[in-house]
């Protein structure tokens, strides 16, 4: 039963694992046990419940896109509007889930890599609010690029650490947080941002995120026939899969294709990666024939990771999720679409399930249903979607 | 101390007092590479770790990664640092080698077909930083067939885990002097001495100490606590500054001023 | 009974009223019975309701700060969260319920003045959502200083009408938006964004946004002391207050001091301003000894408007609120130190209110509470709070 | 039609076929608005609408708003331009004189001290186009009281409104000649002839027509179906456009091709 993952090994199917240093076997082992401890602690889910109701905005909307499907004349769309969730994605869910640990467990420190920003914002978002100190490892190029979430990062107090080494984007900055982490390890929580990294994290972010799915299945008035998720590590597809996993819906899962899929500049991983091991967990990801990773390419940064969670990749392999890829193009026409027909800007990364639905909705019948999750808001992109959208662009 | 058979397939002289530099291999250049091996074994190297570049060395501190950068930039891979062990040998390096590298790149080799490639190329042992016992059942027998030393790491978090992982250790256990990542440490903290009594209690093999040692002091610390010292930080240093010498000079002028920084870093 | 107020001529007392041109009498009276007919339609309001659950994010959250009470060692401090609804501030409330009733009276084109850009974007999205034409009227000034809502509203289709006139800020977009309604009022509905304007706006926008205080009506699950919120035009804060009006409970309105009272740049209309008409409603208004309308200034956009609505300037003289106000300086203050204490960044225009509650809750004792109105999230600011914030000041 | 007592103090010689031009007080200066309105006393006015300079105009379009900054600049005010009158009078303009301002300079000044202000200064009328008939009674008693007639106004969204307008209609009533602002308008919607009939209908005072009328044509048109015609925007162009011959020329030469554009756009 693929609900039943991971193993206590931390594998699903093939993969998975934990690949790291033996210094942080026994850190793993203590989250582990922390994490199983406090899942059944009755307090820890109240406290956890009540920050996502009473702080973060849950339950987020199931919004019915009337005029889309209308414009496409087939199956019913739904979106999960995880845009409103405090912050603007979804990623909160994750962070207060594990900052909440972290403080059970005594670890008053946390760590967090971002890429685009959205991740370090939700983590120095919830260390201002429980009172934890925060560190987040940003690349330097991503530190140039996001000028504005940086800002945000230390307005709410964390400090932001560049990391010069690789390329200076999100894989770098991910190692070089497992590297602080190796350091720290004794008094420093690491709040992974996806559904990446050794066990137990993906199994972790999964429990924090869930509520995504287990919400929509609740909210759903009636059967739903597909739904769509982007995949970057995949929590957000994780999270809305994970409740519908052994149901009768068909669950798609859409990664970037960048500038193509059959061009170097990609983020595709399943699609196109083969298996390897990335940030501790063996997966799929990009990487050359000596396995050296290679550096991904998207438009939005959220998705412009060169691995993807292990669940996903058993997913893939067991074919009980489809995998799609989108590319920039469509993901931005589908920014656009989904603006102008229902005053929702989602985030780049969004779009691209937004992209894949669009395809298929028009082909499905009026009687068949599918559901959206809407990650995020696009505000943190409204830079790029201005380079990219000319004047006439917008008529 | 019961003692393995095939201890490094014999080539370990000694049990104490091992000396085991890390150098990267292909760093800057694969030529290179062997003209440091030999002047390591000069200076007495037990053992020599020879570390495959990768893209993310996530064990690594700043100075390996820039080695690993530069060695990447010329062209080195896992099977290249393998095939350049003939190479060594041919040029007179006659201790135990040990390939260092991380663990994407041996599964995109193949596990099989790698561990063929280090009996092949003659190579006694392997370390896989990212690979904790868990992980390693599959390698674990598969060079204990060939008579391959898997090495294995203890590290200070280990605690009840170094019971399990000292008694099947083999080659030597590798001691992780502290916390964090490979890079030179000023001091050694006052737990570390306790800690490696801790794991010589368990190890049937020889316990070699290293993450951060980078001064003859701490070297003399090791030789009187452990029964060997690893460096590597501190080589990839000096390598930079050999090459530094070299520019102002000729080659052997810097391979002289290697062997020299060398020498006084590990003296008794 | 303030509750019962405006009376049939649409007054608050003295204030309110109808001060239009004779071609906008018969339009308004159009409005008005049609507001009447549709808060009393069953259908109406439920439309309202379920596009404020399933759009907009209804209900948000009442934040308990527990971290800034502390600080404080004051009065309890809950905060109304209207960051977290949908495209960030309070202001979509308004919109909702007015472009419905839009779309009931057949009007299918919308025309909304906006300053900052929120109420733009606010109106834009519902237009969209709605299928409705949208123009925005924005001064030339705002749209050179508010590049990014002028593109937010453009990707959700509306078109933005520059308006050169005056000094090119809101109450010059205001004016240009009344001609153009003027001009098209058989077929144009004019969706005003906040208390102010001619009667029945001042009591149709109250109608769409007691929804803040009603929700917190029924959240509080203690007794409330004093309650706070931010007034621009005065829409989030008649809000929250409405349903409070006529229970023991003080309530505080915090107007924009800017760079104090006592300069010329404020825009403290009530402490500062005297009783005159402006945009159709006499109130309270910053004008000069001639009764020329004089430019504000505040740092927050939604504050810096000369005007007031007419049902403050008469609880203002009433007493029943008490109005502060809150320099540029204490608002940076307060924005940053909410992003601290709660991991929450908050618009600079609901900053104002906080500074306020922040000043009052530390004399208070322990056993009072105290409700903040968080109008709006701080995403729109990020410009102006890196041009304020230096790398020290963020120590 | 039963006629008022005091149509504008008796100064009003005819009850059709009314010239009522607009100009700014003020603009660009007091002297130029004296000589202006001369002119235009000569050139038939038979009512002048002196309007006062506001900083929100809202029911006027581009023209006149530029006007009212040109002489806000100049310093005009509501007083200023109230004070302005006797000057007009002592100048040689026999015509009623409207005040027309916003009503917020008229709240400022003070309902009681205004009205007196409009009497002592000699003012006939006053019209204030943001104060519908519903806000209006207050100014509507003091007016009445001094003689002065508070000018109404209907537009073509008016309807039931009309007649209630229209019936209480002083010196002359004010139709607005189809939606929007003060401003020119290319062609007469049809549907203004037969707004004015019914607007004729209910009024007992003369019904002249504004907001648009730009061309000959138009006048034609409004002397045939109207009682009279206010020419506002297009007047203020042809200031504008005298201020430019002035330029080039001498201030006689400006004026004189005011006169000559003023007769053209009105000759019947
Ligand atoms: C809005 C949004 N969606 C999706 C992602 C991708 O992450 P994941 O695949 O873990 O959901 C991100 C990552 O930053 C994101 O910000
Ligand atoms: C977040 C926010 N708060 C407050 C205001 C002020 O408006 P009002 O006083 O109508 O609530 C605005 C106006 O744009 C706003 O954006």
């Amino acid at each position: 039963m693929l609900t039943s993952m991971p193993n206590h090994k931390g594998r699903y199917g093939d993969f998975g694992g934990k690949y790291v240093p033996e210094t942080l076997m026994a850190p793993l082992e203590e989250l582990e046990s922390a994490l199983d401890e406090a899942m059944q602690d009755e307090d820890f889910l109240k406290q956890y419940n009540e920050e996502l109701k009473e702080y973060a905005g849950r339950p987020t909307p199931l919004t019915y896109a009337d005029k889309l499907t209308k414009e496409l004349g087939g199956a019913e769309i739904y979106l999960k509007r995880e845009d409103l969730l405090h912050t603007g994605a979804h990623k909160l869910n994750n962070a207060i889930g594990q900052a909440l640990l972290a403080k059970r467990m005594g670890k008053d420190k946390i760590i967090a890599e971002t890429g685009a920003g959205q991740h370090g914002v939700a983590s120095a978002t919830v260390a201002a609010k429980l009172g934890l100190s925060c560190k987040v490892f940003m690349g330097e190029e991503d530190i140039r690029r996001q000028e504005l979430n940086v800002f945000r990062m230390k307005l709410l107090g964390a400090e932001v650490i560049s990391v010069s080494s690789g390329n200076g984007t999100l894989k770098d900055a991910t190692n070089e947080a497992i590297r602080y982490w190796v350091a720290n390890c004794e008094d420093h929580f690491y709040l992974i941002g996806s559904v990446v990294g050794p066990h137990p994290y993906p199994r972790m972010v999964r429990n924090f995120q869930r509520i995504i799915g287990d919400e929509t299945k609740e909210q759903m008035t009636r059967d739903i026939d597909r739904i769509y998720a982007c995949v970057g590590g995949g929590s957000n597809a994780i999270g809305m899969f994970y409740p519908f996993l052994e149901d009768e819906v068909e669950l798609v899962g859409i990664e970037a294709a960048g500038k193509g899929v059959d061009t170097p500049e990609h983020a595709a991983t399943l699609t196109k990666g083969t298996p390897g091991v990335i940030h501790g967990s063996l997966t799929y990801l990009m990487q050359d024939e000596n396995g050296q990773i290679v550096e991904p390419y998207s438009i939005s940064a959220g998705l412009d990771y060169p691995g993807i969670g292990p669940e996903h990749a058993n997913l893939f392999k067991t074919k009980r999720v489809r995998y799609e890829s989108i590319t920039d193009d469509e993901a931005l026409d589908a920014v656009k679409r989904m603006s102008r027909a229902e005053g929702i800007i989602p985030a780049i990364e969004s779009a691209h399930a937004i992209a894949q639905a669009i395809k298929e909705a028009k082909e499905m019948s009026k009687d068949q249903a599918i559901v959206i999750n809407v990650s995020g808001r696009g505000d943190k992109d409204m830079a790029t979607l201005m380079e990219h959208f000319t004047e006439e662009g917008l008529q | 101390m019961m003692k393995q058979q095939t201890l490094f397939q014999g080539k370990l002289t000694k049990q104490k007092d091992l000396f085991i530099p890390f150098i990267v291999a292909g760093d800057p250049h694969p030529d290179k590479t062997i003209q440091y091996a030999l002047r390591l074994q000069e200076a007495g190297a037990d053992v020599l770790e020879l570390g495959v570049p990768y893209s993310d060395p996530l064990a690594d501190g700043p100075v390996i990664q820039k080695a690993a950068r530069r060695a990447l930039d010329a062209g080195m891979s896992l099977r290249k640092a393998v095939e350049m062990v003939p190479e060594l040998r041919k040029a007179g390096l006659n201790i135990p080698v040990v390939i260092f590298t991380y663990y994407n790149p041996v599964l995109q080799y193949g596990h099989e077909a790698f561990i063929d490639a280090l009996e092949e190329n003659g190579v006694e042992g392997l370390l896989i930083p990212d690979l904790p016992l868990e992980e390693s059942e599959d390698l674990n027998e598969r060079t204990k067939e060939k008579d391959i030393e898997l090495i294995s790491l203890v590290a200070p978090t280990s605690e009840e885990r170094i019971k399990r992982i000292a008694e099947q250790a083999r080659g030597f256990l590798y001691c992780v002097s502290s916390l964090g990542v490979t890079g030179e440490r000023k001091e050694m903290a006052p737990e570390t001495l306790s800690f490696i009594e801790k794991v010589k209690e368990h190890s049937s093999v020889p316990v070699a100490v290293g993450f951060g040692i980078s001064s003859n002091d701490q070297v003399q610390l090791m030789r009187k606590h452990a029964d060997g010292f690893i460096i590597g930080s501190k080589i990839v240093k000096l390598i930079e500054s050999s090459l530094e010498v070299e520019k102002s000079g000729d080659e052997q002028e810097g391979l002289r001023h290697f062997s020299d920084e060398v020498n006084e870093l590990v003296q008794a």
